[in-house]
């Protein structure tokens, strides 16, 4: 790996250079013609595929096609929350893959991305949620996933400023807590994905649309873009949050996904109040505070499909119903911006990282509410796939065909608000 | 403190004039320094009549920095405000606040003040370090570390401090619907409203000052030959005299939402004090459904771009002409002004007018005319043309501007620097329309290289602009604009009398304008990224040399830039930094400001508070709190309470100081032994009725409802089309088209509207209807041996065994009241549902009581009755089944009858491959080996204890209780082949290391053949 | 029993207990005493629970049903069956417009059994009549500020140009559902609130809230 | 925030007022029994989903009460038309898309009434 080192000593030595001497991060090339493989979008699953596609299976004839700028679509748009605390064993395991890649990811592709294991707490609000709770935190801890119960008082322990007091209208009864989960700046994952992929060679294209795919008797051969026309690749993969339906369309077969507006929100900057991530299914929202100082607050999904990039404000408003109800102190601070991505949900929210009934034609999506928390992960396994052409051991449960005989992995009981 | 002292410490405040009210001065605290202001003042504009330089620290270097603007684009006077801890508000706007006696405030950053700021010190030797993004590039090493550094970060970064106590104050919403809904009252708002209302329309006009007029406030242009403010007035007053017309002051539009949806924060009584009087809300918030908007937003001035244009007195050109027009106070002694245009030479104007010194107006352009240039020269203001002020100089305060010549496109310095002496530079770069609103809902600014701003883009929204938001430029054009769109809006709003309003005369009407020439970044001798940092976004510190160091690391889009350096992400929301920062990034590409991508604004146009969000839906209306109908009797027994949904069910009742275990201990023998009562009122109840009833149950449950006669009762399982349990209880067969079905509570919204989508889109002919009547009947359980001996004292209905068995149901008056009286029972004992309309229940519940004190009748809660359906081995849908069970898996096959001739709902989907797994996890009963120890519910399975983590779990435990009666703990739980599985040993690891061993057996613990209940 | 419909009608009062006091709203007072309106003395908005009526779902989704049932109406209570987002009164006896298949039927709760009786009497067919008095609280909003709390609780547009006299309307009112009627607009407007009687708590606190700062005077609660 | 026109009240009601339950014109397989595991899950799980004009359910909860299908924009938001269970709504001629990506030609379509199940048609 050729590119220039990043560390504190480079900072200063360029200190005394004006800082003119950076190198580019990634280069922006012409696409070739051909490419081993092609991986349509480049948010952050994308460039992780890519990256590792190059690191662990020495693929580099590689090339990422973005539509818009890589890290704009969900990637740019989510809470950063990362854990694994997930209740099915298929998806435990998934996702425990991934924060053990996440402990490790800065130094991998010494590119900072603030990967900080502060906790995560899912409050329990009802003898039902208690319940739940002891569920998914007794199966974590046999899945080797770090989990603890917490009563009221643990949870006022580590969260002076919530309102743990009986007084609430649905009192905080306890929480299931992870330590080692916590969040992770979300534009530092893309580009220090982007800048490793390229560093092996891969193509990063940017500002190209995939407008279709081309397919010769049952297969995919290429994909259209109005920029570059057609560029062709012995096997494409698809990783493309809030267009996944849109690309299947292309290539002749439906998905069994929905895309839905996911609306989140910051405060204004200010002073550390919140050291931890705090989540609720039942009140339904989710708070932690980022590095900069903003409240990061997350809501649930938009009933209907959405691609505007933007939910209903009703919304918006429950969520803050919801935040006023565990911190009452913040009702004086100010929100300052509110966005949303496009999640795509299955019906039991969990990803389908698969073949597809075209061949060559791999598709990594049905991410939810739950994208961000598995990027390394999902990078990982899916390189594995485009790589070797059939499923690992951690991707086969999430395949295509699942939906057809039953064999869901229904994260939505504990999915809930699954962030 | 007399006038003459007053005059002494406002030294910056005119003796005349503004729109303050000299008779009311306020005294405030600035960091514990107490200053004067009047009635009237800004905080902004009292601190620079008092004249206070320095107003915080920015956020990253730590540099002293003073106020900038006039209005809501104020990157840098963001203050604490507040005197207690529950009443203290964060980083509000000084520009945006106003004074009223007794206000206290201080900068949000600065330690130990902002005069001396330690973080100060670092910016100027870190400096040259803390590049944009230089936080990726280093605190990797050693790797456990990170937690370390980012403490140290956390503490620096943030500006206010949250309260730390609850809010004293009260918030609320108030929906609007309006015809016509205008956003900013300035001139062309005002004519916009005026139009609209005189055609009848009902009109809402908010703007976020404090008075409407918008730019007029400070103008000295005169409308139909009086000062503007009097037309101004004048308008208000028609307005106000409309019935049909709404006007909101204080109220800042801040979101623009689809379908012409609007939310309108107003800060009420922020201009009273830190908190609302008595009986007031601090904030409200007005959502607004409009039939038509027209956007009379404005334009922000763009300060430009030089080394050093962040020390205190560097302010935007129109800012100065707002303070001493609109507030009486100059900012400064010695003002420079650097323009590329026109619109700069005003402040030099109002400025010399106030017997201040001009020092001189920079102008780039080679050679400009025009009116501005004109009346400079009236009053002798010396005009340098063709330079730049390249550089500032000064610490705390500016004291030095370096002019010098520059080329025609003023993008390199052509001849040596003179310094001016001075102690304000006030720049100006043209004007940035406030395109925010017109974005919201995804349409795209468009450039207007003419107006050199980007301007409202195409809409699907019934929306119409106006003013100098479309880039007009005199007041006469922004005054007719006005007309026009308010009229086009009332029309469409289907208000077609024309309003008749013709535009007022305007007294620069016949200005001469000279071109203004495109700049943003001023040259400078050395390159950016050697000459004094050159600020793009003053509260985030973002340099022209961080912006140009960016794009040449590969982020070549406007959003990268944007995210990599932070450009706009401050609480200005880059209003001043955004258009200068694309222009840095164009130029550094080679490309022009539209092909480097436009940036699309997200809500809200400013800041709004967290409390005005959620309005009054907070503490106890935090969501609805439902009680039954016999919720008196409960409170006045005693009962703890459980959240059941949005229902508050008794959970147990305890006597004196009995625990919770003793409580329900004692509530499940007296069951047992004698009788007991549960308040059964939140099952969900529908009353079904029609010819088709029959079918419709045929269809949505999976068993047979062909052959129940009138008189008796079903249990009943639904399922979902992938075949999993959804919903269970009983109905009664009231008579051949008339049931009464039951739900869970928790199920019954869910199964109404279930049975409805599938009437009304799949069934549509079947003659059936469904009414709600859960909260119409309270219902209560009675249970246990002595149930008919009580029952038969309160009715003189035949309720022997022989004539009214198990699963019938009868119509009887029990304590004087008509009741239907079903015989079913959740307990396994002798028990009887009797149901009274919900307003007879506390009668009949208290005569209940009074005749059960011989049987010492126990009033039961939900945690009693969970375990004793569990010792009969009852399921409860949503704590036994997750959604993924079908019914086979529930060991509930009896209850499926796939001989009907429709195929039920679920029929298809439980017969998908992997529902007929033989290896499913099925429900079974689980007895501890040793009979004291209770397995936690949510307990996981494994068949080896001794396997290495990752375990093989084979299921998990969903109900697990002591039952008294039984003296032995009794659970059950869901085990991979559990059914085949009969005695089998199954282990169940615990998180305290412990490992509890139970044996799999039926799920029916007490009297398998139900002799109990057959009495 | 009526054999015909197969039906099961059943009278459900009770002569011995009186109904009409038995008040619905269990803890009534918000922490804030909204009497004590500080802001101005004298209360512009009136809150009262109604005593406890005879309410009837009537179901109808043919012509000829509707027509049979209309005619019932008129002769068993001299109302027509109300149109389109209308209702008609006469006496005691209400009749509201819910849905296209459904009206809501108010009457004294001691003649709910005689008048379905009688309109089961002239109606076949795919009628449903189901008696639902216990299930509803009737609360009454009135005075000047009346239309503003109402404005502060539901999104519907309650302004006289699209909600006058004799309007009723299903919509969202804080959290919770609720039917609306205009009894009366203008300086001395007033509303019937009709609310699931399981959110009657909830509703009457947040009317408390919502009117504070107008001054109110409640009865009942 | 959509404001959405009710078929049956005739009036248009603010969205809290009502809730979406997913794409429209899916009626139940006349013989389930008869199908494969997959063309049953082609049915019950597998959608559309585009970005563009998309048919979906609503239910007026807060309201009547009553189902209805919304012909919306998935991009743009636009609701193009709402009409009741059971019917069609016909778009008349080619589509024809603007900048802002909405669809000038359904203003024109009406609303046939014949259901969705056309006898026979099993899937």
């Amino acid at each position: 790996m050729n590119m220039g080192r990043f560390s504190g000593f480079g900072l200063v030595k360029q200190a005394f250079r004006h800082q003119e001497h950076w190198q580019r991060m990634w280069r922006n090339p012409k696409p070739k013609k051909h490419y081993d493989i092609i991986i349509v979008g480049g948010g952050g699953h994308g460039l992780a595929t890519a990256f590792y596609l190059a690191k662990m299976h020495d693929k580099i004839n590689v090339a990422v096609i973005e539509k818009g700028w890589i890290g704009g679509g969900n990637t740019g748009r989510n809470t950063t929350i990362v854990r694994s605390n997930y209740l099915w064993d298929e998806a435990a395991h998934l996702y425990e893959h991934a924060m053990k890649l996440w402990e490790g990811l800065s130094q991998e592709l010494n590119y900072n991305v603030m990967f900080s294991q502060r906790g995560v707490m899912n409050l329990g609000h009802t003898l039902q949620d208690m319940r739940d709770i002891n569920r998914r935190v007794n199966a974590n801890r046999l899945n080797g996933i770090d989990g603890e119960v917490l009563d009221a008082q643990g949870c006022a322990e580590i969260v002076p400023i919530m309102d743990c007091s009986g007084s609430t209208r649905y009192p905080v009864l306890g929480a299931s807590w992870q330590p080692r989960a916590g969040v992770a700046r979300h534009d530092a994952v893309a580009w220090g994905y982007a800048r490793g992929a390229d560093s092996y060679g891969v193509d990063i294209i940017q500002q190209t649309e995939v407008t279709d795919i081309i397919i010769e008797d049952g297969a995919a051969v290429g994909v259209q873009t109005p920029q570059h026309g057609v560029i062709k690749a012995d096997r494409i993969g698809c990783v493309t949050a809030g267009n996944s339906s849109v690309l299947a369309g292309y290539a002749g077969f439906e998905l069994p996904l929905e895309s839905h507006p996911l609306q989140a929100y910051v405060s204004e900057p200010i002073k550390p109040i919140l050291d931890t991530v705090v989540m609720s299914n039942a009140v339904h929202g989710y708070m932690s505070q980022s590095d900069k100082g903003d409240l990061v607050i997350g809501a649930g999904i938009d009933g209907y499909v959405g691609y505007g990039q933007r939910g209903s404000f009703p919304v918006i408003e429950h969520t803050m119903h919801a935040i006023l109800e565990l911190f009452p102190q913040v009702s004086r601070v100010h929100m300052n911006r509110q966005w949303g991505g496009i999640v795509d949900t299955t019906p039991d929210a969990c990803p389908i990282i698969s073949k597809t009934p075209v061949e060559n034609l791999f598709f990594n999506c049905g991410w939810g509410t739950g994208g961000f928390k598995a990027t390394p992960g999902s990078g990982h396994v899916f390189a594995d796939l485009l790589a070797n052409g059939e499923p690992n051991k951690l991707a086969k449960p999430f395949n295509y065909w699942r939906f057809h005989d039953g064999s869901l992995i229904d994260e939505h009981g504990a999915a809930g608000v699954a962030h | 403190m007399t006038q003459a002292q007053l005059k002494i410490q406002q030294r910056n405040r005119l003796t005349t004039g503004g729109r303050i009210n000299r008779e009311k001065p306020l005294m405030f605290t600035f960091a514990g320094r107490r200053l004067m202001g009047y009635e009237g003042d800004t905080v902004a504009s009292a601190l620079l009549a008092n004249g206070v330089d320095i107003v915080g620290r920015s956020f990253k270097y730590g540099r002293p920095r003073g106020i900038m603007t006039a209005g809501v684009e104020e990157p840098n006077a963001v203050l604490q405000i507040g005197g207690t801890k529950g009443t203290t508000i964060p980083n509000v706007k000084a520009t945006e606040q106003m004074l009223y006696n007794k206000l206290a405030c201080r900068p949000v950053n600065g330690w130990p003040s902002a005069e001396f700021d330690l973080m100060g010190v670092f910016g100027r030797i870190g400096g040259e370090l803390m590049t944009p993004g230089f936080y990726y590039k280093t605190f990797m090493w050693p790797k456990s570390q990170w937690e370390t550094y980012e403490k140290f970060i956390r503490k620096a970064a943030g500006l206010g401090n949250s309260p730390e106590v609850p809010d004293v104050d009260l918030y609320d919403h108030m929906n609007r619907h309006a015809d016509v809904l205008v956003v900013g009252a300035g001139p062309a708002g005002l004519t916009a409203a005026l139009s609209a209302a005189r055609s009848g329309s009902r009109v809402l006009i908010a703007d976020e000052q404090h008075e409407f007029g918008g730019s007029l406030l400070f103008s000295n242009e005169t409308i139909d030959g009086k000062p503007a403010m009097q037309w101004v007035m004048g308008v208000v007053e028609e307005l106000r005299a409309n019935p049909r017309v709404t006007m909101l002051d204080h109220a800042t539009v801040n979101g623009y939402h689809d379908h012409n949806f609007l939310t309108i924060s107003e800060r009420c009584t922020d201009y009273l004090g830190d908190h609302a009087p008595r009986g007031k809300v601090r904030h409200r918030m007005h959502k607004v459904r409009a039939g038509s908007v027209v956007l009379a937003t404005g334009a922000h001035e763009r300060p430009l771009v030089f080394a050093n244009n962040d020390i205190p007195g560097c302010m935007v050109a129109s800012s100065v002409s707002h303070y001493i027009n609109r507030f009486a106070v100059v900012p400064g002694e010695r003002l420079v002004v650097m323009t590329c245009n026109d619109g700069g030479y005003q402040c030099a104007l109002d400025w010399h007018d106030a017997g201040r010194t001009v020092v001189a107006i920079v102008d780039s352009r080679k050679a400009p005319d025009g009116t501005s240039v004109e009346q400079a020269a009236e009053r002798g203001i010396k005009v340098i043309t063709g330079s730049a002020v390249i550089e500032a100089q000064g610490k705390k305060r500016v004291h030095a501007a370096l002019v010098t010549p520059v080329n025609a496109a003023a993008s390199f310095v052509t001849g040596d620097c003179q310094y001016l002496y001075c102690d304000t530079i006030a720049s100006s770069g043209g004007w940035s329309p406030a395109v925010h609103l017109s974005c919201h809902t995804g349409s795209r600014p468009v450039w207007s290289q003419e107006v050199l701003g980007f301007v409202p883009g195409l809409t699907t929204e019934q929306r119409w602009t106006a003013g100098v938001l479309t880039g007009k430029v005199s007041l006469s054009d922004v005054l007719s604009d006005g007309i026009t769109a308010g009229t086009d809006a009332a029309n469409a709003a289907g208000f077609t009398g024309a309003s008749g309003y013709v535009a007022p005369s305007v007294s620069t009407d016949n200005q001469v304008v000279c071109d203004a020439q495109e700049m943003y970044l001023l040259p400078h001798t050395k390159p950016s990224s050697r000459a004094p940092k050159q600020f793009v976004d003053m509260q985030n510190d973002v340099t022209a040399a961080g912006i140009e160091m960016s794009t040449r690391e590969g982020f070549e889009s406007i959003e990268h830039v944007k995210r990599y350096t932070a450009l706009g992400f401050g609480t200005d929301q880059g209003k001043t930094g955004n258009i200068n920062g694309m222009a840095i990034v164009a130029k550094a590409l080679g490309k022009t400001i539209e092909q480097t991508g436009t940036t699309v604004f997200r809500p809200n146009y400013t800041p709004v508070s967290f409390g005005v969000v959620a309005g009054a839906h907070t503490r106890e209306l935090f969501d609805p709190q439902r009680f039954t109908a016999m919720h008196e009797w409960h409170l006045k027994a005693g009962a703890e309470f459980e959240s059941v949904g949005q229902w508050m069910r008794p959970w147990y009742y305890p006597q004196g100081e009995e625990t919770m275990q003793e409580a329900i201990a004692r509530e499940q023998l007296a069951v047992r032994a004698s009788v007991g009562f549960l308040d059964a009122s939140t099952l969900g109840k529908i009353d079904i009725q029609g010819k088709d009833a029959r079918e419709f149950l045929g269809r949505v449950y999976t068993n047979a409802w062909a052959k129940l006669k009138p008189g008796f009762c079903r249990y009943g399982l639904m399922c979902g089309e992938d075949g999993m349990v959804m919903d269970d209880g009983v109905t009664a067969c009231l008579a051949e088209n008339h049931f009464h079905m039951t739900t869970t509570s928790g199920g019954a919204a869910r199964v109404m509207s279930w049975l409805e989508i599938y009437h009304q889109t799949e069934w549509p002919e079947m003659e059936v209807f469904f009414n709600s009547v859960t909260d119409h009947w309270a219902t209560i359980a009675i249970a246990g041996p002595n149930a008919r001996k009580l029952l038969e004292k309160l009715t003189d209905a035949d309720v022997s065994a022989e004539n009214f068995k198990f699963m019938q149901w009868i119509d009887a008056t029990v304590a004087g009241v008509p009741a239907r009286v079903f015989r079913i029972s959740f307990t396994g004992d002798l028990s009887f549902e009797v149901n009274v309309a919900s307003h007879y229940a506390l009668a009949v519940l208290e005569a209940l009581v009074e005749a059960g004190k011989e049987f010492n009748l126990t009033p039961y809660g939900t945690e009693t009755m969970h375990v004793l359906r569990a010792e009969k081995g009852f399921i409860i849908v949503g704590q036994d089944t997750d959604g993924s069970m079908t019914p086979h898996d529930i060991n509930h096959g009896w209850a499926v009858v796939d001989s009907k001739p429709f195929s039920y709902l679920g029929k298809r989907g439980m017969n998908r491959a992997d529902c007929l797994r033989s290896d499913r996890k099925q429900l079974v009963g689980l007895m501890t080996t040793n009979p004291q120890v209770t397995l936690p519910e949510g307990a996981q399975a494994v068949r080896n204890p001794n396997e290495a983590i990752p375990m093989t779990m084979v299921g998990h435990v969903t109900s697990s209780y002591h039952s008294a009666f039984l003296g032995r703990t009794i659970a059950m739980g869901v085990i991979k082949d559990g059914l085949n599985r009969m005695g089998e040993k199954v282990y169940f690891p615990l998180r305290d290391g412990t490992t509890v061993e139970a044996v799999i057996c039926s799920t029916v613990f007490l009297d398998p053949d139900g002799a109990r209940q057959k009495v | 029993m009526s054999e015909s419909d197969n039906i099961v009608v059943m009278d459900q009062f009770s002569k011995n207990i009186d109904a009409s006091t038995a008040s619905v709203v269990h803890t009534g007072q918000l922490n804030v005493d909204a009497s004590d309106n500080g802001a101005n003395s004298k209360a512009h908005v009136r809150l009262a629970e109604q005593p406890v009526a005879g309410l009837l779902m009537l179901r109808a989704s043919s012509e000829e049903q509707m027509a049979a049932l209309g005619a019932a109406l008129q002769t068993h209570c001299g109302v027509a069956l109300a149109s389109r987002l209308a209702s008609n009164t006469s006496g005691d006896y209400c009749v509201r417009w819910m849905s296209p298949d459904a009206w809501l039927l108010s009457c004294p709760l001691s003649d709910a059994f005689s008048i379905e009786q009688k309109l089961r009497g002239v109606v076949s067919g795919h009628v449903a009549i189901v008696q639902i008095s216990g299930g509803y609280s009737v609360f009454e909003l009135s005075g000047a500020k009346a239309l503003e709390v109402l404005q502060k609780s539901s999104g519907y547009d309650t302004h006289p140009d699209n909600f006058p006299v004799g309007k009723v309307v299903n919509t969202t009112f804080a959290k919770a559902q609720i039917t609306i009627r205009a009894v009366q607009t203008g300086d001395e407007a007033s509303y019937e609130l009709i609310v699931r009687r399981s959110f009657s708590d909830y509703i009457w606190i947040w009317l408390q809230r919502a009117s504070y700062e107008y001054g109110l005077d409640s009865v009942g609660g | 925030m959509f404001l959405i026109h009710c078929p049956y009240c005739e009036e248009h009601r603010e969205e809290e007022e009502f809730h979406a339950a997913g794409q429209a014109h899916m009626p139940r397989p006349l013989d389930p029994d008869s199908l494969s595991d997959e063309q049953w899950a082609n049915w019950l799980y597998y959608r559309k989903n585009p970005r563009g004009e998309h048919r979906e359910l609503w239910v007026h909860a807060a309201g009547c009460g009553k189902y209805f299908n919304v012909l919306r924009n998935t991009q743009t938001y636009e609701i193009y038309a709402t009409y009741k269970s059971g019917e069609m709504l016909e778009m008349s001629g080619p589509t024809t898309v603007t900048a802002t990506g909405s669809v000038l030609n359904f203003s024109k379509a009406h609303a046939s009434s014949q259901t969705d199940r056309k006898p026979g048609k099993s899937s």
